[in-house]
């Protein structure tokens, strides 16, 4: 296994999130893997902004902490990242704007001086492509096949409008390329990345994967009100509407957005709503609609740091209990929570079906580093798919029905629904009714309902398995967590094997409902058992308590805003463990 | 198609004997029934408040909202399916108070939705608070010294953000509101029909005489509803004469009218059951 | 122990709220002690409402189920309620307008039909006083002094402009009561209730008591949007503006409502708002606006059955954990829910004491019955209680801080706060900060304010005693419960200790921070636990779980928006009890 | 009192260099200057958005709120304290898209508070999304096909509330700006300055260019402040010609003129430690 971690840092507004972009895909579109992140502050322009980029020639779930490359735009980011910095690792900066000694950072570090925007101009490019010549530059560094850069921007520019832009880009880049070359020839092969046997991989961040999930779902109607770091499944959406025929709506609120998803469920229309923390709690009033009238919802909830606008654009786990709770009364609900871009389709998928099939609202919660991180995974398996809409009539089906009863009292709990057109009448509504839907505030009429509402959930607790396990069963440390935090745990995992440590990771992904006999059982003779979560009072340890009485014997938190890494979380529960054993 | 007792539930309102809800509700059924609304292609989505219990009282589909909520709930619905004939009703704190920003917003969308707005200046459903349509000083629960803001004007609202069909009716005149919800259901666009409805049992003030003795019909004074600027006088007068009928009318597009992806059939038709991503899938590789 | 219980039974519209208050009434004003409660749709005319109270000689807490006195004012009023007569009970009803034979009730039950609305038209009123005749003859049936009743009536109506009303009704009222004493002598004293040695006792609702404690505590500025059952404080505080100088805000929403109460707070006033579940769920987002501002926050949650608008005029306790969980992100929050009138006094006078030393949201937790039913309780000890305004800087002390850091990171996690006019200044903000207030999204400045808001978590749970046990220690039964089921469970006990069972009562009082470490020593050596609750998910239960991972043996649940009786709670322990014996 | 400088914080604003908020920053501080505001006494409320970080440099008291939400914390914290000069400020997404019905809520209230909208007629600070303002049309990111819905019109809902003061700015003509904000604090009541911000990063369509050459003032056209209908005429001129400057003026009473509880003193002054509630008490006894 061969790797290296790449940096850019500079100001917003000097496009490092398509440079970060460009350099990532290059990699995966000729067979290597790449995962990125980025950080930056919720300001348009000004403040620092960084984009880190991990290539490797194996499967790899997260970004890491140690940086190889560092491509530093403004002086700031040699000074806020030179500590990331691995051994005998490289600096690219602009030497026309500032000096980078190895007084400043440290003698091991190679530093590489370019005068990045004079090569931007002269090679016929504007300023701002100074980082496609930093990008150049890096895969001289690297020693990596320039083509494969050339396949990338052609395909990101490329088309008839872009292809002079492309051309450009291009130029710049391999300008930087060649500077490298001739100015650096020591520092080519440092570090060694070669291509491997091609196949065929999506680089995709978490919305776009909900996005793709959605489609194939058969989701008509996307209604949202802009909120990082949800919008960018509105804006992915917007632009496929015309393609798969998606009414995408921007609605004056996020009240109006869910109502308006709720609206096009109720008229028989596959419907989404997504938002962030803020945006979710405005729609918790019309989640317990949703739920009463037993209209199928689904809504995706990407979580960011709270309390209240918090720090906008960074990363956090701290709205799983709201989930949970969220709305007056009590109904049954279900939270799913991917880990990575891939449970991100599936699992959206997913919750369209349980959505349809249970009629009820499903939360699909993620937070920032799922939501706007590329990874490499395989190509979905999208045939194989099954549309599932449980009892919805069809209008044949409609016709035949005697006396209907909208919200009939099953075995299930579940009961036929019409839709509007279709011969069935009925009235959804918001207070509580009979089985006809007529209001009715009789004690039995109550009881009927709310047993036939909790029902369901009785049904769905037996057929969601909730929880996924990785690593040995015998192992010496068993860790728990959910959403995000997959990645980075996944790669820890790699460097316990390394060092021998067997660990186990048991992911829950359906936090609602809880999975708690399979947990129970999971968890009851472990040792060792630790809870990673990126919040500050370890929500999902609160829920095993709740749900299994079980206490986590250590917790690892992380609440700053960022993202474990790997070496976060190996070194933490080297920590904990240490300590114990003092 | 439909007969005005097709449209009538067997069981009866529960709102108070003389409350101009009733109006309301007849005159809604008797305008169904002229434009031969088919019950299950009819969709009338309320919110909350004595108003906003009418979906129960008609045979066609119903969909009772949350408070303020009807138009989001309205609006999506025509979009999934624009061949339903879409009626929102609610109250004037439904509407006017909490629904607010719909209001406005689904106004400048153009939705093909026709909103009906029970306007009795009062909070009908929580027994007698002030309305954002309640007059000065009118001493009501929540202020029983007296209403210090002055009232919304739906009407200037409406003609502030260009809504294309802006008309006030009166629950004590059925015929005259049967003409109206016609005319705007035929309209092509979001139509508003702000209506005076007494509340017999909290608004004192307001009374169907109250009423009887002032409004007077615009239809028959010469008024021109192509002119806004007409119209945005006529929406202040409000005192010893008080108009109703048709203020305003504005041929615009729909929203539906410039969306590509209902061009061809509504969003309900269209077949989800095997959505090609294929080249979705491709862009990501 | 001497008691009887009436109840009214009528259309709405027919005036049954106003009779039931003067009926009641009538007899605290006498020595007495009194209890009612109502139900009602939510309908403004038509349909079925009834008013219950219980008169008894000693003090009582809650309503129970036997009626011995059932005023029908309609055919349905008897038959909802015939079943619910006590042996050789009575039914007065309007003879003039229906007819009731022992056959259709039950033969020990007496009828006395009387010409209820002629003999109010006759005796000058309008039909709608037939209730007061109604009245009258119940003081005959019982034989109480009719002079209780007239002071009553004088207390409600009287005053200038009331006087001839009074009058009126007084003489109708006597109608009644000669009425009887003329045709049904044998019927005089079969219940025997007597005053008593005279105190002086307060009939309150209980949310009257809040509005009372609010204004005692100095709230200044109430902002809320009418909803049920919160509304009769927006009725109460509104119709004290003032004489109380405390401005009243019907807002546009309660989005609204939330914000104004936390700009007054933030200028420094005590403020308030209120409302119920949907409402609450509009506020959400809000919550935490008040939380990362630290501005102090005081809001009434009046429960009532959900999800969604549910049972708009009834009663549950369904709202508790998403009270406590309500808003994105985490903070600390204090979450209290008063038992009975009493505590809804003393709990909001010490909410805003609360919030203002923790400079965070507290909650007030209450629901429909509690709300809105009338107790006998002792005037209130308002002179002892003090003013804690906690970090407040006064003008002088603002004076003398030099670099004032509004969010300083301090021992206890409170910080000094000014208020515009002073010479302190400083912006709050909704996003993440450093400690003078300035917008920060650096990891240091993050954990600290994090660390700061939580600290003051710590220093709370150790101010609080968040439970109240009554009954014996060495009991055979321990009941655990919170809010208004505090009334009937205290009842039960009655029942319990006559036979002989001994019966402990663990109110929780305050939900968060919850009592672990009490609650834990509480209940480990315990036998035959009992959850009482009225919703469908034991909420505290799952609480009591989460926080101490114990299991609660039985859990008595009730969800059909009717609040529990004494009786109830007695058979259904009964039940359990001897179910778990076989 | 305070010099331009005082209120001139250490730290820069962060916005982009050529954004319109920068002008408007530098009005709201001359305007300040020019009234002798005592910055302590000064409390400047925002929304969210590139427009709500404005009260972060401006050395007055601040108060960041929620999305939407300045305009109910500003007049709360005006009623608290009636001797606060109280300035809300926000975006047209924050004010006149998720804070529609307290706008026009506030605007009927008529709290003494001043309300400076930066409309830049798109996101800002989400990065480009279409905004209650962008013209139909507009591509952004949420709208790449263009836009379908008319545009709001805050000046004519602003007349059709009867706002008693309603005016319209433009953050390239940093004069004006002042003059109109100066008038607005001086003017009792709530006074709406709507502020035409090109955002240089997202808006493409209505840059400086774009304004410098359509725009002209009012004032200088002979516009008759005191008469609504024409100035409602005047709120849809809107393409070669843009008015700017005050549309219409009114005196009216303001909410807190009606408020006997505040007469004496404001509430803030008003002592707390110690209120009976005796009488309270007796009357439930
Ligand atoms: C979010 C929310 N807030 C408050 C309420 C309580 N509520 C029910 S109806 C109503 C107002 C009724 O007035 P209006 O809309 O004018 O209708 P009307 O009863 O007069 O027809 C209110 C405030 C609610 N149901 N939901
Ligand atoms: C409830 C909520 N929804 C969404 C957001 C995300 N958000 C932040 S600013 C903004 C809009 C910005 O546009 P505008 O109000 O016009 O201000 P500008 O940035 O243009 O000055 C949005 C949608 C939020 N903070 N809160
Ligand atoms: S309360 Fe008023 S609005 Fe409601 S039903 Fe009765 S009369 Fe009609
Ligand atoms: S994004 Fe636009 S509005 Fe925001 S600071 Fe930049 S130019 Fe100004
Ligand atoms: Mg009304
Ligand atoms: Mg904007």
């Amino acid at each position: 296994m061969t790797e290296f971690s790449w940096k850019i840092g500079g100001e917003a507004g000097y496009g490092i999130m398509t440079s970060g972009l460009i350099f990532g895909k290059a990699f995966v579109k000729s067979g290597l893997f790449a995962f990125d992140t980025n950080e930056y502050p919720s300001l348009i322009r000004g403040g620092h902004n960084t984009y880190t980029v991990r290539v490797c020639d194996e499967p790899i779930f997260s970004h890491s902490k140690k940086i190889d490359i560092l491509v530093a735009l403004t002086k700031l980011a040699v000074e806020k990242h030179k500590d990331e910095i691995s051994e005998n690792g490289f600096i690219i900066f602009d030497q026309s704007v500032f000096s980078v000694s190895n007084e400043e950072v440290r003698d091991d570090i190679n530093l590489v001086p370019i005068p990045l925007t004079e090569i931007a101009t002269k090679s016929g490019g504007q300023a701002i492509m100074r980082n496609n010549v930093a990008i150049g530059a890096s895969f001289a560094l690297v020693d990596y096949n320039f083509e494969h850069l050339v396949d990338t921007i052609n395909g990101i520019f490329g088309g008839k409008k872009g292809e002079d832009i492309a051309k450009t880009n291009i130029n710049v880049a391999r300008e930087g390329y060649n500077y490298v070359e001739r100015n650096f020839p020591k520092f080519l092969r440092s570090i060694k990345i070669s291509a491997k046997k091609f196949a065929k991989r999506m680089y995709i961040i978490g919305n776009e994967a909900i996005s793709l999930g959605a489609i194939r779902a058969g989701c008509k109607f996307y209604s949202a009100y802009p909120m990082t770091p949800a919008s960018s499944i509105l804006h992915f959406l917007s632009s496929k509407e015309n393609d798969y025929n998606i009414i995408v709506k921007q609605t004056e609120d996020e009240i109006a957005a869910i109502h308006m998803a709720i609206g096009a469920s109720f008229a028989g229309v596959r419907s989404m709503t997504g938002t962030s923390g803020g945006g979710f709690s405005l729609m918790t009033e019309a989640l317990g609609l949703a739920a009463l009238t037993e209209t199928p919802l689904v809504v995706v909830l990407a979580q960011r740091p709270g309390p209240s606008t918090g720090m906008p654009t960074h990363t956090e786990q701290g709205d799983l209990k709201f989930a949970i709770n969220a709305s007056n009364g009590e109904f049954p609900r279900v939270v799913v929570a991917p880990g990575d871009a891939n449970e991100c389709f599936y699992e959206t998928f997913n919750a369209f079906n349980i959505a349809e099939k249970y009629q009820i609202p499903v939360i699909v919660l993620t937070d920032k580093f799922l939501a706007e991180s590329h990874s490499t995974i395989d190509p979905f398996l999208s045939k194989q798919l099954k549309i599932d809409r449980g009892m919805l009539l069809t209008d044949e089906k409609a016709k035949q029905i005697k006396d209907y009863k909208r919200y009939e009292n099953t075995a299930t709990g579940v009961s036929y629904r019409s839709i509007p057109s279709q011969i069935a009448m009925f009235k959804a509504a918001t207070d509580e009714h009979d089985e006809y839907g007529r209001l009715s505030e009789e004690q039995s009429d109550r009881i009927t309902q709310m047993d036939k509402r909790f029902r369901k959930f009785k049904v769905l607790e037996s057929e969601i398995d909730g929880i996924k396990i990785y690593g040995d069963d015998d192992a010496d440390i068993t860790i728990i967590s959910w959403g995000s935090t997959k990645g980075p745990i996944l790669e820890a995992m790699k460097i316990f094997a390394k060092k021998g440590v067997k660990v186990c990771f048991i992911q829950v992904l359906y936090l609602m409902p809880f999975p708690t006999t399979k947990m129970k059982l999971l968890i009851e003779k472990r040792k060792n058992k630790i809870i990673i979560e990126n919040n500050k009072t370890a929500q999902l340890a609160s829920l095993i308590k709740e749900h299994t009485g079980m206490d986590i014997d250590y917790k690892i938190l992380k609440y700053d805003g960022r993202p474990f890494t790997p070496e976060d979380i190996y070194e933490k529960i080297d920590e904990v463990l240490t300590f114990a054993k003092l | 198609m439909p007969s005005f007792e097709e449209l009538t539930t067997k069981e009866r309102p529960t709102w108070c004997p003389g409350c101009g809800d009733w109006g309301i509700l007849t005159a809604l059924k008797k305008a169904l029934v002229e434009i031969n609304a088919e019950p299950t292609k009819t969709v009338v989505v309320a919110g909350i408040g004595c108003s906003g219990h009418l979906p129960q009282w008609i045979n066609t589909f119903g969909f009772h909202s949350l408070h303020g909520r009807a138009l989001p709930v309205a609006q999506a619905i025509k979009l999934s399916n624009h061949e339903l004939n879409v009626i929102a009703v609610g109250g004037d704190g439904d509407g006017y108070g909490i629904g607010m920003g719909h209001f406005i917003h689904a106004m400048r969308r153009n939705v093909n939705v026709k909103y009906i707005v029970h306007d009795n200046q009062i909070y009908g459903l929580t027994t007698g608070q002030a309305s954002p349509t309640s007059e000065k000083g009118f001493k009501t629960k929540s202020t029983p010294h007296g209403l210090i803001e002055e009232p919304v004007n739906p009407i200037a609202l409406a003609l502030a953000t260009d809504c294309s069909f802006v008309a006030r009716g009166f629950a004590g005149d059925v015929p005259h509101l049967v003409k109206l919800i016609v005319q705007a259901i035929n309209h092509k666009g979001f139509a508003l029909i702000d209506v005076l409805q007494p509340c017999v049992t909290f608004n004192y003030l307001n009374t169907f005489e109250y009423f009887y003795r002032r409004i007077y019909k615009l239809e028959e004074s010469g008024h021109d509803t192509s002119n806004k600027e007409i119209a945005f006088q006529k929406a202040f007068e409000w005192g010893e004469k008080i108009p109703i009928g048709l203020f305003y009318k504005k041929e615009r597009k729909t929203y539906e009218d410039e969306l590509p992806q209902i061009s061809k059939e509504p969003l309900i038709k269209q077949k989800i059951d095997n959505v090609d991503i294929s080249q979705l899938i491709e862009e990501f590789c």
